[in-house]
């Protein structure tokens, strides 16, 4: 919202209308009952990737309406983003290393 | 405020009494106390290690037993890790030095700033309390399962570290911001300071790896209470995955500390040859680089460690890679000295002594990433050799040439030249006596954290530990220099050493505000025509 | 531009010394913020990647754990009146920037009723667990865990519910701190402290208060309902 | 040049590392050779270069002229890319050997290693164990491993707690690191699950063992040995009788002392490691925590051992473990009588 100020330096919001937030709030108690629903019917392997898809899709929402990151500048949003990042490769390099393992069997 | 610009007045005497520099929001008063702060941490910590060395002096018990001696070197790690080098640069020449480097009259978020330094020195109330548990014994790296045995001292340092923590997070988050946007008129990413673009990489470091340390000492601290059993074989958890989350953050803290380092040292070099940097663009993007990349090599601690064969040699490869913009640097800064005017006072000294150590302690790190040698080396005093040259011999000397450098800017006083050489000649002969032996000692096989060692070790141990000594002298001297400065010394003028930086050409020492108007910047920051 | 003129004019009263105005100060203000929210996802982050790995390790240890110990409709029932109270968290800013303060005050009252309604029912959820003896860790109770085997559980039952009162405490915690700055603007924008040219502490608690309920988004699926 | 500060025990040493004893200390040798000559060479031209530019470019007046030079690419490109070859070519070295490290072959013959707090336990396949023992001085002699020349060795190893079955939370399994630095060799040893190791002794001789990862107290005295000897010896002594069990009570006593690891905490020659030391101790009046004495007897060892908690002398940690169905009675008996001689 850095684009807003005017001449004499004052902050000027940029307001997202009415409208935008409830519609936004139904999509999200809707992508809630989905979530729910498919936790019901069995996808095997694909059960957790369906659930955290959904979530991913609901915290997008969340950053770009609710917390006004759509309208945001540059810097904000790759701040976050490399939080995110970093978080993905923290995690990857562990999973590479605990799937990676060979079993050792220790039977005489 | 009408005060302000009076003639005489600054941000020493612009208020009086304890309390005003215990409730001030100025960058620079903060910076002074954390500079005292860490110089008793620094003692604390420093009498460990003479403790340490000169229990070492002999195999067998000398003067504690192992318990003591295990204690010893938990705190001596701890203290100058978490309470001395990690805030050692940033948050102390940082405070100081940062916003005068961008022109600007204050950090982003100054009360911030002030509560971050009584994190510090919560987090370290709490860390020490565990003294009167007992103690923790675990080394500063808390490996479970050894650190779960339900101990109190072990969960009050995890405490401490926490809430430390939270110090180094904040002054991180407030660096970040106060580079983004408090820099004055003129002064592109392209103009700031060498020192800035340090203080920068490492603040985006301290943001992005000290809330893992945080939710690993408080996983630690858990454990500890409840038996969460996250990293407890016995209820499932796997002690390899708490290496993992405590690399995470403490090899990008490695840089943390190193990095500020380099920037103390790029502004010496430039100041002191009196001639403008070689390479400003390398030097800014490599520091960018080696914080980016430093956050993909935590796993070279862990080559032994049980990890998978794959991810050992993935990680290594991606160590050799941050070997680059290090080297770069080192060459940079020697390409700078060339076709200059050098003038050899104790800071420039200081900077010399930094390159000449930290270049020992980077190509050993070389060799300790080649995965096969590191089997070998893993955890012997090799290791220890190695990250003390360049915690030690790198950040400590860029503290102490930081130090000497902005004394007359912060007190408007010099320092006692020829203490500050001697001191200078104490450390750095002094600790190239304690610890080049430990590299044989190290390739001899002599693990690290040993009580006591076999008869053979014992003649490179003597040595080790008559350096130790001279160290020792080598700070006192440090000491004296700067303490006559304060009483005795000749009062400075702005810029006693012809520097370019935006902090010289205020008042030594500075106004409340720093600068009288705000200055417009033309130029880069090392226009030496 | 000179030191001293800050406060001359009234709209930039709030403005300190080393701000060159209030979009300059607004704009810092929130790209700090963004920055420690930054360190919050981090944090969170070590729990969730722990809680992947093992996830990956014990699969049927975290199915069991969510069939049997957690009732999901309680955690629907959570998600809904976060993403309520996260609704009226943007209203509350949304009238604020419109200058109506009496609606902004009654939507951050309904985002404080909705923290208060999601802790009453994790209370409600903790202690059915703690008169189980479903506690974490060590502390799980012998005689619980036998009940538990003779259900037929899998191995490291213990584990499971050491994430849970390890993650949802930890969000629990942030919710009670959220409750407590909402309820700290509340009062300021009652004073009519708040307009749309100066709304600062409002927009930054509003970012908090998201990231909570970021963070029980994906709580939800992965305690209650993935197996 | 550091060799004479170095008294090792076998002549002929090299400088920079131990006594080569298997194939991979020569290859690994050769690579740390390499990467000590080019890491000197580097320093040289570095810190040579530095040391040379302070002398030719010293300040002569306060006005001296200086260069005004930014950069120069081609010069940045190669001291960013030579180093960056050879960083690359070491990687692919190390990994090579590293590789070579992490092969076991299907041959080897395989030894059990168990690491405790703080002692070493080698079982062989005949079921033939190797423990620490004491001499006639009651002096330690490490743990010994005794394997074959020319023949692959697969270490399998585990940690386990110090006394077996023990509930006390503070006797857990830890980490340890199984380091023959005659062989180059290291592995960490991780509770909850198996590591391995290997490798091939090309020498007779005899090698220390460290414990490279810090588990406590006693980490430092956690030695053990590698005795090398030929297929034949080896196989001598595989078929050949421990020289445990039997003898008089007292001498039964030492070897709990020793198997029990008693030692870990309680010395024999007067220093304190966690516990009292056993040397003077019986008939000794000892002052407890929160005031009170004891005399050592008969009956204040056996509580001792049975509920350490019960009493404990001032100023020593709690953190005995209970033995309480652990011990025999008779062993018990023979652990008083043991602690009887030592004096």
């Amino acid at each position: 919202m850095a684009a807003h100020a005017s001449a004499d330096g004052k902050h000027v919001p940029h307001i997202i209308p009415l409208g935008t937030y409830m519609k936004v709030f139904w999509t999200l108690i809707a992508l809630t009952v989905v979530t729910v629903a498919a936790s019901r019917v069995d996808f095997g392997m694909l059960n957790g990737v369906i659930a955290f898809g959904i979530a991913s899709v609901k915290a997008g929402l969340v950053m770009a309406i609710f917390m006004h990151l759509k309208y945001d500048n540059m810097l904000n949003r790759v701040i976050i983003g490399s939080a995110i990042f970093f978080l993905i490769v923290f995690y990857l390099f562990c999973w590479m290393d605990e799937a990676s393992r060979v079993v050792i069997e220790g039977v005489l | 405020m009408a005060a302000a610009g009076h003639s005489g007045e600054n941000y020493l005497n612009h208020q009086k009494g304890l309390w005003s520099w215990l409730s001030t929001t100025d960058h620079k008063r903060i910076g002074i106390l954390y500079g005292i702060t860490i110089m008793i941490f620094f003692m604390v910590g420093g009498l460990a290690a003479i403790a340490i060395r000169t229990e070492l002096w002999s195999a067998g018990p000398t003067i504690v037993n192992a318990d003591t001696y295990n204690r010893l070197m938990t705190y001596h790690g701890a203290i100058m890790v978490f309470l001395v080098i990690i805030p050692g640069i940033p948050a102390f020449l940082g405070n100081f030095i940062l916003p005068m480097h961008l022109g600007a009259a204050d950090v982003a978020f100054p009360r911030l700033n002030l509560f971050s330094w009584y994190c510090l020195l919560a987090g370290a109330a709490i860390a020490l309390s565990s003294l009167f548990f007992g103690g923790a014994d675990t080394g500063w790296t808390f490996y479970t399962p050894y650190s779960i045995q339900t101990k109190p001292a072990t969960m009050l340092v995890a405490f401490g570290v926490f809430v430390a923590g939270f110090s180094s997070i904040l002054t991180g988050l407030n660096f970040v911001v106060t580079t983004h946007k408090l820099r004055a008129p003129g002064m592109t990413m392209n103009r700031i300071p060498l020192f800035v673009w340090a203080l920068y990489s490492t603040a985006i470091l301290q943001v992005l790896g000290t809330p893992v340390l945080a939710i690993t000492v408080l996983l630690l601290a858990m454990e500890n209470i409840f038996g969460i059993g996250f990293f407890d074989p016995s209820l499932g958890g796997d002690p390899v995955l708490f290496q993992h989350f405590f690399w995470f953050y403490s090899h990008p803290a490695v840089y943390i500390m190193i990095l500020p380092a380099f920037g103390v040292i790029s502004e010496l070099v430039t100041a002191f040859s009196r001639k403008t940097i070689f390479g400003y663009t390398a030097i800014a993007y490599s520091s960018l680089a080696i914080a980016a990349v430093s956050f993909f090599v935590w796993g070279h601690h862990m080559f032994v460690s049980g990890q998978s064969e794959l991810a050992a040699v993935i990680f290594s490869f991606i160590t050799m890679l941050v070997g680059v913009p290090t080297a770069i640097k080192l060459f940079n800064w020697i390409a700078t000295m060339y076709k200059g005017s050098i003038n050899l006072a104790s800071p420039m000294l200081f900077a010399l002594g930094f390159m000449f150590l930290f270049t020992i302690g980077g190509v050993t790190g070389i060799i300790l990433a080649v995965i096969a040698i590191d089997v070998h080396f893993h955890d012997t005093y090799f290791v220890v050799a190695h990250f003390h040259y360049v915690m030690v011999g790198g950040t400590l000397m860029a503290i102490m040439g930081g130090v000497l450098y902005w004394f007359p800017k912060m007190f408007g006083k010099m320092f006692h030249e020829g203490w500050a050489r001697l001191s200078f000649l104490g450390i750095f002969i002094g600790f190239n006596v304690t610890f080049f032996p430990q590299f044989i000692l190290g390739a001899h096989g002599m693990p690290r954290r040993y009580f006591d060692y076999l008869p053979v070790y014992e003649s490179l141990n003597k040595i080790s530990t008559v350096g130790a000594y001279l160290i020792f002298a080598g700070f006192i001297c440090g000491a004296i220099s700067i303490f006559w400065g304060l009483l005795k010394g000749e009062k400075a003028p702005a810029n006693p050493w012809g520097a370019k930086t935006l902090e010289w050409t205020a008042a030594s020492p500075p106004t409340f505000h720093n600068f009288d108007k705000t200055p417009v910047v033309t130029a880069g920051p090392y226009e030496y025509r | 531009m000179s030191i001293a003129d800050h406060h001359a004019d009234p709209e930039n009263a709030h403005v300190a010394h080393h701000f060159e105005n209030a979009e300059h100060q607004y704009a810092t203000a929130k790209e700090g913020m963004w920055a420690f929210l930054c360190t919050e996802i981090l944090m969170f982050g070590g729990l969730f990647v722990a809680y992947l790995i093992y996830h990956h390790a014990y699969p049927l240890t975290f199915k069991w754990g969510s069939d049997n110990f957690l009732n999901w409709k309680l955690g629907a029932a959570n998600t809904v009146v976060l993403l309520t109270s996260s609704l009226t968290m943007a209203l509350g800013i949304y009238y604020v920037q419109h200058r109506n303060a009496k609606k902004a005050v009654m939507n951050l009252w309904i985002t404080l009723l909705c923290g208060a309604i999601f802790m009453v029912i994790k209370g409600f959820e903790y202690s059915h667990k703690f008169h189980e003896g479903w506690l974490p860790g060590s502390w799980f109770k012998p005689e619980a865990l036998a009940k538990q085997i003779s259900l037929g559980a899998p191995e490291n039952i213990p584990l499971y519910t050491s994430f849970y009162f390890m993650m949802s405490g930890l969000h629990a915690l942030h919710v009670l701190f959220g409750m407590g700055a909402i309820f700290w603007v509340l009062l300021r924008t009652r004073k009519g402290e708040f307009g749309p040219h100066y709304y600062t502490p409002v927009e930054n608690v509003g970012l908090f208060w998201h990231l909570v309920d970021l963070v029980w988004i994906y709580l939800f699926p992965l305690l209650y309902l993935v197996g | 040049m550091w060799s004479w500060l170095l008294p090792l025990a076998h002549a002929g040493s090299s400088t920079f590392a131990p006594d080569q004893g298997s194939k991979i200390a020569g290859d690994w040798d050769a690579l740390y050779m390499f990467l000590v000559v080019s890491s000197l060479i580097s320093f040289i031209i570095l810190i040579g270069g530095m040391c040379y530019f302070v002398w030719k470019f010293r300040r002569r007046s306060g006005t001296d002229k200086t260069a005004y030079i930014t950069h120069n690419h081609t010069l940045e490109f190669l001291w960013s890319f030579i180093p960056f070859l050879i960083f690359m070519f070491v990687f692919a070295w190390g990994w090579i050997i590293y590789h070579d490290m992490r092969k076991f072959p299907d041959n080897a013959l395989e030894v059990h290693v168990y690491g405790k707090k703080w002692d070493w336990r080698f079982v062989y396949k005949s079921g033939k164990e190797a423990t620490s023992t004491l001499d006639a001085n009651n002096q330690k002699v490490p743990a010994t491993m005794v394997v074959p020349i020319n023949r692959p060795v697969k270490l399998i190893m585990a940690s386990e707690k110090v006394v077996a079955g023990a509930q006390d939370p503070s006797d857990r399994p830890v980490l340890h690191s199984f380091f023959i630095p005659g062989f180059r060799v290291k592995q960490d040893i991780v509770p909850g699950r198996y590591t391995a190791l290997w490798f091939e002794a090309n020498k007779l001789g005899t090698f220390n063992v460290f414990c490279a990862e810090y588990c406590g107290a006693g980490h430092s005295a956690m030695r053990g040995l590698v005795k090398v000897v030929s297929q034949a010896d080896f196989e001598n002594w595989l078929s050949s009788e421990g020289a445990a069990g039997g003898g008089s009570l007292a001498e039964q006593g030492k070897a709990l002392y020793q198997e029990k690891a008693c030692f870990s905490c309680h010395s024999l020659d007067g220093t304190r490691i966690v516990g009292p030391t056993f040397k003077g101790l019986f008939g000794s009046t000892e002052k407890l925590e929160g005031g009170g004495t004891a005399k050592v007897d008969e009956d204040y060892i056996r509580e001792s051992i049975l509920t350490p908690q019960a009493k404990i002398t001032a100023t020593y940690p709690p953190s005995m473990p209970p033995f309480a169905g652990v011990l025999s009675e008779e062993q018990i008996n023979a652990i008083i009588e043991f602690i009887k001689t030592v004096k």
